[in-house]
């Protein structure tokens, strides 16, 4: 397994805070009236850090094409994402650049990144992946289509599906399909539905690759990403990942948006890590958490002032490009 | 006074103990949570099932070919539509079977609009529903209906598709439900917030509840009229009795029907009224193209278009893919109390 | 003379050389077969895919993500009824980011009666798919319309629906394509029937064929005529037209429109004609209950009460599970000639 | 392996012969415009009358729960179906007891036997099929749900659907899963779109006990659905179940309903042996099927006198007893 150097580390570290203290900014945003509902994916940082590091950002077949959960925060913040952005959405801003105020919190969309929309409904992501995957396989290169969702979610036939059609004999897609599994979904427990040992089991029958890791270790995911994309990149196969993740607030705000002490937070995990091989000091991760924790409640408070999205604005963008009412 | 929540708990409760109802289930249906809208809560009945909608609509006619009555519930009416094949066929087993199987199972999911959804919390399932056949569709606005209609289902020998209307489920009513202690139902029946207390929690049902049922089919006058018919339910009815009650200050007497079952449905109660009051508005929050309300304005000018002395007009929700999650957005996207009293006056106007 | 389903063929083979057509999939649309109607008989792009409408649509939507313009097939609309949802993702994919993503993506499926499909080879699709925002979608009654039609979804930036009334596939029209030959094109397109020639046969695709297109939501006057305005599309518009003609023996000038697009649709067309004529007969042969005519009825009373000199009428399928298999059933299911004349009749004997 | 005795492979032979006959004759009416479409089993006989042998018969939950495709008249008649009422179905007769003339020939329904109607959409009993089995697994004895479907099928997400629901901890459920591969949806071939060296591997993942076996040898699907009937009537857990089979008259008469002398025909293999071992001679066979042919054109011939289904009987049971128009 390769190990992730000192500046790597350090990077997702920063990361790690920086996409930990926007969910907890969006959640308190939620508690304070500033928006309707909250999801998203604190708990899930040392697995989506290090994905969104290694994705091939950019637009076109070229590029990744990323078919993501509501819990994707951390992938895109490490691709870049401006986390005001994130608020907007919170806020249902209507500067909102993914959703114009119209979708919940995490449900982002960037076109200019191959983001492709985060939709509610569970599993469909892997039905949408199949399409940009043929895509990329036709177009050769290294640019692939990932695709992540709940462990939960695996219950519905899309999961399947995405397994039937990206393994059929010399078709084979250009496909990371990744499960990240913090064993619940909403109330229900993993225990109760699976019958499966590891969910990622499901890909053997079809022959597809496939790996379980603790995505609570920053190390260990980095790792697993990288060799799990440079087969995808060059075998142009598909590859199932099985992350375990933790879930730290709850399924949503629907659930009250409250820290579980229950599960394993990885944050503190690294940070133990990192100060034990001197690579940063209590003190220098608590200067870190301040400055970000005031830069997004700048971020929150100057979104407090934007405008709500027009009640006339309604019919557009029902279709391509159209504005106003259309019929 | 119980809320709509507690009204499907009750009934679900004498359903299991009386009914013969041995499975209720759904994603999250069962413990811990007893439903997103805590409407299965202390049922003995209740279990979560994997998150398969296709899966849930499945299992549960499959139930009802073994005998075992079930109530379904598809979380938010939001994720059936990748099961729509499955209830046709639900719909059509009977019929293509030339009346060999029949299939007595319930679905039951929330709708509509109201708690600032988006997207995929505030759709509509009246429009699409009422498109299939073979299935008898109810929607309460009030617990005492919800009740009688769920236990009407209960007993049905057909399947019956229960719609919640999701804004309304914390709501209570003005009239006590046969059998409901006239007071503390909440401490008897709602799992206590408390983590500890909840934990070896069981519910106190009252006792005397009873088989009260609204008969499927049968709509209720809910405001008396002679100016205009206004038909309506779910989240848009009490919207159209406030109307009434705001517009009869202005000497406007609106006659609003609450339509309670939407297939079959009471055509009886509306023929008579629109022939008294010579107009009528039909009231829904679906998008308003191919709208069950149009099926009821095709009727009407079937059989009164000489009787009408205006225009029969349909308030519906517009025709965009979804609700807004913002205020300004879910306002102007589905009727309001503002827009229902703006439509009974132009109704009205437009009487000759 | 093409049949229809050599003009979806055409037109695709024109869409693959011009029009940066990247993918023709679906159930047996691919080689050997070039699906069940052959209408992707020898399309250089045509593939099968595996048995799942599911991920058929899913991969559609992907598809038109990656800018690759793609035409799925249904091979029955029976079979789409699983994937509903879907279908309502792709239409509000680009309302619900704002305009960041649109779809240029193509679904076509066979619709309707008329083959002796029983239940589930008989479907109609417009009451549910016009229920969905988002998508245009049309639906040829003549091999003309059908390759200007298709054309057009294929250069179209949202996703469209393409409808094929399958009881008509094989049906020639009156009128040649811009760029069909005169005669002989069964020799050139069609796939032989003896497997040996079969083996290594190439299609000889007409070089003249052009981006003839009918613009989307334009409709067409077939017969003209002042008495009536009767409005249909797919298998029963040619039903119309044979009523029209019939009547006029007996002095009825029934106007007769194809409607072509259902989504957007020509209201205009629509609107002079019922100014004309003072009455309107919509046919279709979906299920009654919710069905798009009534949508039709609806905005004809909403603009037109006034002008109307009958009753405005729908004549559609009957509300029953399926259309069942025998003769009896199926001609007693759906709208047949002599019930369109009857209709017709009915109208203008009722306007006063 | 058991082997199966003698008088039981005669039984069986008997009723393939009867079976292909009954198929050849459906057939025959729609080659004769008898009939608007056939569809059915021939080339499955060798695997589907051990199986309608080893029913256990009945109607309730003690019983065994049916959920088919419609290539199944071979468990039907050997569950004692009346082949005409197969003909009737083919004729859409009025009174075909199956659907009433208004349903595709192979399309049975028979509530007395359990046997749930058998549908045109595609994998679909294979979610219906949980809930029979949910209330088998709760009511106990040794009734079991079946459920059986064609190759192409597996790839719609109802099957991996039946395997999830099939194989929740401490909740499995008392089902025997079938998939009878033919290698062909109709004109596609199985080895364009299955990555899966067996479609039964895919139950491997959740702990199902899984076989794969020749479907056209009758000692082999005997004994292989006994071993795995038993398990399911005493483990009360879910048995996947793939049979390799023949489509030996193409797909339906949609292609033409031509027999295919490249599939391997399971009846004369079993003949050879009949004869090898003394069992039955070539005369007696050709007698038996003289016999069967005669019997089969004389009900073919009676149902041509019956009448069609009323027109005005369209509305009759859209619910349960109603008949006449309801609204
Ligand atoms: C198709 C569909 N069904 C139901 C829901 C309601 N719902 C939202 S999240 C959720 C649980 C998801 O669990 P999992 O897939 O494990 O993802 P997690 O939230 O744990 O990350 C459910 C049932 C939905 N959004 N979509
Ligand atoms: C949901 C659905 N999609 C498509 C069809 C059309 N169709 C009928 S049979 C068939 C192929 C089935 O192949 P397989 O599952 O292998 O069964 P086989 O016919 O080979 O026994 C298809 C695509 C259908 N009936 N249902
Ligand atoms: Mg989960
Ligand atoms: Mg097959």
């Amino acid at each position: 397994m390769t190990t992730v150097d000192s500046a790597t580390l350090l990077k997702i570290h920063d990361l790690m805070v920086k996409n930990r203290l926007l969910e907890e900014r969006l959640i308190t945003m939620f508690k304070q009236n500033q928006g309707f509902f909250w999801i998203g994916g604190p708990g899930e940082e040392a697995f989506n850090i290090p994905l969104g590091l290694q994705v091939k950002k950019g637009h076109g077949l070229d590029y990744d094409y990323l078919h993501l959960h509501y819990r994707s925060s951390g992938i895109l913040m490490a691709m870049g994402m401006d986390p005001m952005d994130a608020i907007r959405q919170m806020k249902n801003s209507a500067l909102d650049p993914h959703s114009g105020g119209r979708n919940f919190a995490g449900h982002f969309s960037m076109r200019k990144w191959n983001v492709a929309p985060i939709t509610s409904p569970i599993e469909v992501q892997y039905l949408v992946a199949i399409g940009t995957a043929i895509a990329q396989r036709d177009h050769g290169g290294t640019g692939i289509t990932i695709v992540n969702g709940g462990d939960a979610g695996t219950a519905e036939g899309d999961f399947a599906s995405c397994l039937v059609w990206a393994s059929r004999p010399k078709q084979e897609l250009p496909m990371l399909i990744i499960v990240t599994n913090n064993e619940w979904g909403i109330s229900t427990s993993a225990k109760t539905q699976h019958g499966e040992k590891h969910i990622a089991d499901r890909g053997n029958a079809f022959g597809i690759k496939t790996q379980v890791i603790n995505g609570n270790d920053v190390n260990e995911s980095f790792a697993a990403i990288q060799e799990a994309m440079h087969y995808v990149r060059t075998q142009r196969k598909p590859f199932l990942l099985e992350a375990k993740v933790s879930r730290l607030y709850g399924h949503s705000s629907a659930s009250g948006g409250m820290f579980n002490p229950n599960e394993e937070d990885p944050l503190p995990l690294l940070q133990k890590k990192l100060i034990a091989a001197n690579l940063l000091s209590a003190e220098a991760i608590e200067t870190l958490r301040a400055k970000y924790e005031e830069e997004l409640r700048l971020l929150a408070d100057q979104v407090k002032t934007e405008p709500q999205p027009d009640p006339h604005s309604i019919y557009d963008f029902t279709y391509w490009q159209q504005q106003g009412k259309y019929w | 006074m119980a809320t709509i929540a507690q009204a499907i708990r009750m009934a679900l409760h004498y359903g299991e103990e009386n009914l013969q109802l041995a499975h209720v289930f759904g994603e999250d249906v069962g413990l811990p949570l007893g439903g997103v809208f805590t409407a299965t809560q202390g049922l003995k009945t209740a279990w979560n099932s994997p998150l398969d909608e296709r899966g849930i609509i499945g299992a549960a006619i499959g139930l009802a070919m073994a005998g075992k009555r079930c109530v379904a519930e598809i979380q938010f009416c939001d994720y059936i539509f990748n099961a729509i094949d499955l209830l046709k066929l639900a719909g059509n087993t009977c019929w293509s079977t030339n009346g060999d199987w029949n299939l007595p199972m319930t679905v039951m999911t929330p709708v509509g609009s109201g708690i600032r959804g988006s997207l995929y919390h505030s759709h509509s399932f009246d429009a699409m529903m009422t498109h299939i056949p073979g299935w008898k569709i109810v929607i309460p606005s009030n617990p005492k209906d919800t009740y009688g209609l769920l236990i009407s289902c209960l007993k049905e020998l057909n399947p019956t598709m229960f719609l919640m209307p999701k804004a309304m489920m914390y709501l209570g009513g003005d009239e006590l439900i046969p059998g409901e202690p006239a007071s503390g139902l909440k401490a008897l029946i709602d799992k206590p917030v408390d983590k500890a207390a909840a934990e070896n929690w069981q519910p106190q049902w009252p006792p005397e509840l009873t088989d009260y049922s609204v008969e499927i089919g049968k709509g209720k006058i809910v405001r008396e009229g002679t100016d205009i018919t206004v038909v309506s339910y779910g989240r848009t009815l009490p919207l159209c009795a406030k109307a009434a009650d705001q517009l009869s200050q202005e000497g406007i007497k609106a006659e609003v029907i609450d339509l309670r079952s939407l297939w079959p449905y009471d055509w009886e109660l509306i023929s008579k009224s629109i022939l008294k009051t010579q107009c009528v508005l039909y009231v829904n929050e679906d998008t308003e193209v191919t709208n069950f309300g149009e099926h009821l304005i095709r009727r009407t000018v079937d059989e009164f278009f000489y009787n009408l002395s205006a225009p029969p007009k349909l308030l519906a929700g517009a025709f965009i893919p979804g609700v807004g999650l913002a205020h300004s957005l879910e306002m102007a996207s589905v009727p309001q109390l503002n827009n229902i009293v703006e439509a009974i006056r132009s109704v009205i106007a437009s009487k000759v």
